[in-house]
């Protein structure tokens, strides 16, 4: 009986404890569930709403245990330092009132069913208007719901399909004008060229792009074949698709998965001796690439990136200033702050700017609804940009690709080279993807 | 046994509530998750539907697991089977309602097909032979029934007289009402010849074989059984979903369903799976809320947890849970 | 034609050892506990975390080799002292629910120790190739295969030829009657569960070699599951047949795939499902593995 | 009366939880003595043996009431590695040897356990020549004679003191347990153990015991020096499997069933 005792407190400690983190929600930021219409109710909507404050919730998916972490970390980093950054300078609705954003942080590692459960927390509990979100499955598989819940939702996809998705956006071209970029990079360099496309066949993320490069190889007279490279690859299976790639004589790798096996699959193509230049898609390349790799890919390995990257770009232009204060001021040095790091940022930039875009009176009464509006007044109106990170972007009803020029990053053996921006020309890159797929 | 209670006959021993505070309590819990909409707010009743979902299946799991002894490492997979089939149904304008049975009955054949290596296989044998399985069925559904890795589910089939079933409280007296119905015939199961058919097959099969149990029957309905309820909680996950992902079904999530039966008390359908569903899926999402954005301490914190119940509790949760039962029913005068 | 396919089939082989010597764990403990160690996979990412750490801090990588053997030997006793041996005589399903919990622990140290999340990188570079004929072997891949195949070859040195080792082949057969005749058994079992751990170090770093550290690192030790079985558990020779064959399964399918096509199915990445289908025939065939001892059903 | 080398005074043995198998069971075992315990299946006679060497703690069950004194020291409920680290060696019922092995490899273990003690891996084959000729067979393909002997040959290794042998004679042929008892009669007279023995076949036990015990529902019936259990005329008729002068079997079985003259 003394036994039972002893597990009866405990279990009396631990439904206590449980209850208290479902009645207080745990974390100091998201104390204060749904407060947005305290203040401004008090206050007229009309204009000049200065010293008012209100706080939005948003939510924010992040994978930090999941196949994905190593980089969801980072773009965590980014987006986190972001929050603080421009929460502290101040974010000012256009009629003057500043807003406060609570976001609620949630770990899904990965799994759907546990981002279908937050998003219902998200939604039902602390009524938010925007997630930053992260993969392309759970993106997608959401969207509509999202659509129907009126929440605006800035993802780390990129995916061609979330590109007429109502409340969609990114701060980007979608994978596949980014991948079309790389086909018109690739014909620049050598015309009528063989490129092997390097994905995994069964991965929504890797197949994404794939009918537009086939679309825009086919016009620029480039000559493609596929090869499944498993995303969850080892160096044999690498091994094995470079092998498959070489019975084409490819002059040109595109690699559409992520860094992980992209890195694998350069490091069997220089083992293998397939001298082809491999571009990886976003995901696929980025400052950690030569050193994942391990072999010597110097000339051999690029990726696509539709931003300058925070290495390479002048650390006082405007955008990375703010990027590189954000890392400042969330105690990070500035050689942490990397590609993942900025699009972490970027997207919760994207959102201060919608924000910034609304009157409080229709963020309050209207949520996500008037952020989307607002991000979509740049289709007519003043377009946004975020600094000199991205050129001018406009988001049309319908239509969120906001620009359609990428970089492409060569590895040269020292350093990261940009080649363009290039911006593919003749195709409807998001229609190829929409109607291929 | 309460004082005062006396059993007549063997029908009334076994009935189902055999006590006045079994009837009562039961009355009150009914009444209380038919009031819950009404009393809690919407996150809450969303979040219990969405986790009746997954004890479904983790009932199912544990009649082949727990009453049958035949360990299955592809629960997710046959999840899968009944989540596709309901969601292509309903892409094919069959209303949900009429989708759910047809996936469950899915998803209970493939599960009888799964069974064919129990008549051969034991223990570890056979939870290699499930994990098989489970990969070539995640094949299948990667390459062949999903390419694009989720299959959408028509809204519109999710309206019933015009109510709306995948929100609000439709969508949770839709989930109640299949789960209760499901619990309460897991529940019986375990009292009905095929349940102890199968308990003297999870405790010695040959034993029941000689005794006259056909063995290979038994096993396969138990897999047909708890495949036909991993079938229903995937029709009702396209119920809840607005798309059917196939990363749903990895054999990581059949670990966690095993582990859910295990932790909570396998045998004990209906409570043994509450508890564990509560323990290891509830336990998760509280912690992940508790320190958000840190998995350490979730995974630290919950392996120590599971690690340290178990070790001290071999017969799972449902045993702690007796103990509480038993300390407080002789409170304060515990001897 | 043939040329090409020997190179896959040697590819196969050396990653095959590699699933080798990940599947030893699982046998070691399998055999002495009678349970599904749960816990394994999360101790390979542990040991590969921490060889990484020890390599990426300019240690060297023999430095990282001792620190994952180490380490997998530490955490595999800890579980063992903690786990296993409170719950012997218990079900098997027990521990298979206890070791999964340590799989959650194990896993949670790892995380930290990457400092939040597992971090991604690679223990060894080299561009040194040896070329024989179409064959292509690299550094990496001689390192691998000889620190798999070379783990392998100890553990079954040291059960055969040593006397302890002998000594705890006859506690995993039979601990209740090695009791009897007065040995050691719960040294013993802690041992063989260290030797578990030795080899999940080892063969951590060899899959961090082939595969680089990252967060999916742990699919390729579920993967050895299905290798420890593909031959039966008794015999460490059995897990070698069994990774080779298991290594040289997907690499054919990898060959052969692209060229399949039935009907409107193509098989594209189905050297996944392969060896899986492969171990489901032969469980159904031939139910104790290609070489497993079938077991006499006693009431 | 001077202390015997082993004393098991009014021991009552429980099975996790509550299954008590032993009441009140006391037994004595002089130096350099065979001492058999003789009864039915199920009457506990593994069980005491269990509860001297300390392997039914590996039952989850335990001595829960009396005394085990060996040696002058308390034994009962320690561990099973402690006991024969003693002298007590047992050796296990149904030939408990490792039979995926071969028989050096089964010297080889064992002989682990006494490293650093002199261990002469040769007395196996002192006593149980055959196995000499099969050392590289594995025990799964010896008879069950001979791997009885070895079982037998493992616990030497050890040097016991004390021997306790469980049913040597199980599942042998008549020719085969004869010989097995022939050897441990030499081995008794060669080595100086003491030996504690359980058997059903009491013929060959008492042939070779100096006393004996009758156990039955856990419990002693009849005990006394070996000749008197030999005349006995119930013992006779019982377990020698010796009719009667009055005849009458059945009947008379019925009788004794009805009587328990030995409770």
């Amino acid at each position: 009986m003394q036994r039972g005792a002893l597990i009866a407190a405990a279990i009396v400690v631990i439904v206590v404890v449980v209850a208290a983190a479902l009645l207080m929600g745990g974390g100091a930021p998201q104390q204060a569930p749904a407060q947005e219409t305290q203040q401004p109710q008090q206050a007229p909507a009309a204009g000049g709403e200065a010293g008012k404050t209100m706080e939005i919730n948003v939510g924010f998916l992040v994978d930090l245990s999941g196949p994905t972490s190593d980089v969801g970390k980072e773009y965590v980093k980014g987006a986190e330092a972001a929050f603080k950054y421009f929460n502290e300078k101040g974010i000012y609705t256009s009629d003057g009132v500043r807003v406060k954003i609570n976001y609620i942080k949630r770990d899904y590692g990965y799994k759907p069913p546990k981002a279908a459960e937050f998003y219902q927390e998200f939604r039902d509990r602390y009524h938010v208007v925007a997630i930053v979100g992260w993969g392309t499955a759970d993106t997608e598989s959401l969207s509509d719901q999202t659509a129907r819940d009126k929440i605006l939702y800035i993802s780390a996809s990129y995916s061609a399909k979330l590109v007429v998705k109502p409340y969609n956006f990114f701060p980007a071209p979608d994978y596949s004008t980014q991948a079309c970029a790389a086909v018109a990079w690739m014909a620049q360099q050598k015309p009528g060229a063989t490129v092997a496309l390097l994905y995994d066949h069964k991965v929504a993320y890797s197949k994404s792009p794939i009918p537009a490069i086939k679309a825009m190889a086919e016009k620029l007279g480039l000559k493609v074949v596929d090869v499944d490279l498993p995303l969850k690859a080892d160096e044999a299976a690498a091994e094995a698709a470079i092998r498959e790639a070489m019975k084409s004589n490819p002059d040109f790798l595109w690699c559409g998965n992520t860094i992980g096996s992209c890195s694998l699959a350069a490091r069997a193509a220089a083992k293998l001796g397939l001298d082809a230049v491999m571009i990886a898609n976003v995901w696929g390349f980025d400052e950690r690439f030569p050193k994942l790799a391990a072999a010597d890919v110097a000339g051999r390995a690029g990726g696509v990136s539709p931003w300058k990257w925070p290495s390479v770009a002048d650390p006082n232009a405007p955008g990375y200033r703010e990027l590189f204060e954000a890392a400042k001021m969330a105690g990070y040095k500035p050689e942490e702050v990397n590609l993942r790091f900025m699009q972490g940022f970027m997207n919760v930039w994207l959102l201060v700017k919608a924000i910034e875009r609304t009157t409080a009176k229709d963020l309050q009464e209207r949520g996500g609804e008037a952020l989307k509006e607002a991000l979509e007044s740049s289709c007519q109106g003043e377009p946004i940009k975020l600094g000199d990170i991205t050129p001018e972007m406009r988001y049309c009803p319908g239509n969120h690709l906001p620009f359609k020029s990428s970089y492409i990053v060569i590895w040269d053996g020292e350093k990261f080279v940009f080649h363009g921006p290039i911006t593919p020309e003749g195709v409807d890159c998001v229609k190829a993807t929409l109607e291929g797929g | 046994m309460p004082a005062g209670v006396f059993k007549e006959t063997y029908l009334e021993l076994m009935g189902f509530l055999r006590y006045p505070i079994h009837r009562y309590s039961a009355l009150l819990a009914a009444a209380l998750l038919a009031a819950l909409p009404m009393l809690a707010d919407q996150f809450l009743v969303t979040k219990l539907a969405f986790y009746m979902v997954f004890l479904v299946a983790v009932i199912g799991l544990n009649i082949t697991v727990g009453l049958a002894g035949q360990i299955s490492l592809a629960h997710a997979a046959l999840m899968g089977a009944g989540a596709y089939m309901a969601a292509w149904l309903t892409l094919h304008g069959v209303n949900i309602l009429l989708a759910l049975p047809v996936a469950a009955l899915t998803a209970a054949a493939v599960g009888t097909l799964l069974s064919l290596p129990s008549f051969r296989l034991k223990g570890y044998y056979l939870a290699m032979a499930s994990i098989a399985a489970q990969e070539l069925l995640f094949y299948v559904y990667q390459r062949w029934v999903a390419p694009d890795q989720y299959m959408p589910v028509n809204p519109d089939a999710k309206m019933l007289l015009g109510l709306d079933l995948s929100r609000g409280p439709g969508l949770y007296y839709a989930t109640l009402l299949v789960t209760v119905l499901a619990a309460w015939t897991a529940a019986n199961i375990g009292r009905s010849g095929l349940g102890r058919a199968m308990k003297a097959v999870r405790d010695n099969d040959v034993s029941a074989e000689i005794v006259g149990i056909n063995v290979t029957r038994v096993k396969a309905l138990a897999f047909a059984v708890g495949s036909f309820y991993a079938g229903l909680a995937g029709g009702l996950l396209a119920l809840h979903l607005s798309a059917i992902d196939y990363d749903n079904f990895t054999l990581e999530q059949s670990i966690d369903f095993l582990a859910m039966v295990l932790v909570g008390g396998a045998g004990r359908v209906v409570w043994g799976s509450m508890l564990g569903l509560a323990a290891i899926m509830a336990g998760q999402s509280m912690l992940e809320m508790m320190f958000q954005g840190n998995p350490v301490y979730r995974y630290l914190l919950l392996g120590a947890a599971i690690a340290f119940f178990v070790v001290k509790e071999p017969e799972g949760l449902i045993a702690v849970l007796r103990r509480v039962k038993e300390y407080l029913r002789l409170w304060p005068f515990s001897y | 034609m043939a040329v090409d396919v020997v190179s896959y089939i040697v590819s196969g082989l050396i990653i095959g050892s590699v699933y080798a010597a990940l599947a030893l764990g699982f046998n070691i403990v399998y055999r002495v506990s009678k349970s599904i160690n749960f816990a394994h996979p999360a101790l390979v990412l542990l040991a590969a975390v921490v060889a990484y750490l020890a390599v990426s801090s300019g240690a060297g990588l023999a430095a990282g080799v001792a620190a994952a053997v180490a380490v997998g030997a530490a955490a595999s006793v800890a579980v063992e002292r903690l786990i296993a041996r409170p719950l012997q005589g218990r079900p098997p399903v027990s521990l298979i629910a206890a070791t999964l919990g340590a799989y959650y622990v194990l896993k949670g140290v790892s995380m930290w120790l990457g400092g939040g999340s597992i971090p991604q990188g690679s223990l060894y570079a080299s561009g040194w190739t040896l070329r024989l004929g179409p064959v292509v072997l690299g550094a990496t891949d001689l390192l691998a295969a000889s620190l798999a195949l070379g783990t392998v070859a100890a553990v079954a040195a040291l059960h055969r030829f040593t006397s302890i080792g002998v000594a705890m082949r006859a506690v995993a057969e039979d601990a209740y009657g090695a009791a009897a005749y007065g040995l050691p058994v719960r040294r013993l079992t802690a041992l063989s569960w260290a030797l578990a751990g030795v080899a999940g170090g080892l063969a951590a770093v060899a899959i961090a070699v082939k595969a680089n550290l990252s967060p999916i690192l742990e699919a390729y030790v579920i993967k050895a599951l299905a290798a420890s079985l593909l031959a039966g558990l008794d015999t460490v020779a059995g897990i070698v047949v069994g990774g080779l064959v298991l290594g040289v399964i997907e690499q054919l399918v990898m060959y052969v795939a692209p060229m399949v096509k039935i009907g409107p199915l193509d098989f594209a990445g189905f050297h996944e499902a392969a060896a899986y289908l492969v171990m489901l025939l032969v469980l159904l065939f031939k139910p104790y593995g290609l070489f497993g001892t079938e077991r006499v059903e006693r009431v | 009366m001077p202390p015997a080398l082993l004393e098991v005074n009014n021991i009552e043995v429980v099975y996790h939880p509550y299954i008590l198998v032993l009441k009140g069971i006391s037994v004595r075992v002089p130096e350099r003595s065979i001492v058999a315990i003789l009864g039915p299946n199920g009457a506990g006679k593994t069980t005491l043996l269990k509860a001297v060497s300390g392997l039914i703690k590996l039952d989850r069950g335990r001595v829960s009431r009396g005394e085990i004194v060996y040696a002058g020291e308390r034994i009962e409920n320690r561990d099973p590695d402690d006991v024969s680290r003693r002298g007590v060696i047992y050796v296990v019922e149904g030939r408990r040897v490792f039979k995926e092995m071969t028989v050096e490899e089964n010297i080889e273990a064992v002989a682990y356990a006494w490293r650093g003690r002199g261990v002469d891996p040769d007395i196996v084959y002192k006593y149980f020549p055959r196995l000499r000729e099969r050392r590289r067979t594995r025990v799964g393909y010896l008879s069950g004679g001979e791997q009885q002997m070895l079982a037998i040959g493992l616990a030497l290794l050890a040097r016991p003191r004390l021997l306790l042998l469980d049913e040597p004679s199980l599942g042998l042929a008549p020719k085969i347990v004869s010989e097995v008892y022939e050897s441990v009669r030499r081995l008794y007279e060669e080595e100086k153990v003491t030996i504690l023995l359980a058997e059903q076949n009491a013929r060959k036990a008492l042939e070779i015991a100096d006393y004996g015990y009758i156990l039955e529902n856990g419990k002693i019936v009849l005990d006394g020096p070996a000749e008197r259990l030999r005349e006995d005329k119930d013992v006779r008729e019982f377990y020698l499997g010796v009719r009667g002068a009055e005849g009458g079997g059945y009947r008379r079985a019925k009788w004794y069933r009805r009587k328990k003259r030995w409770v």
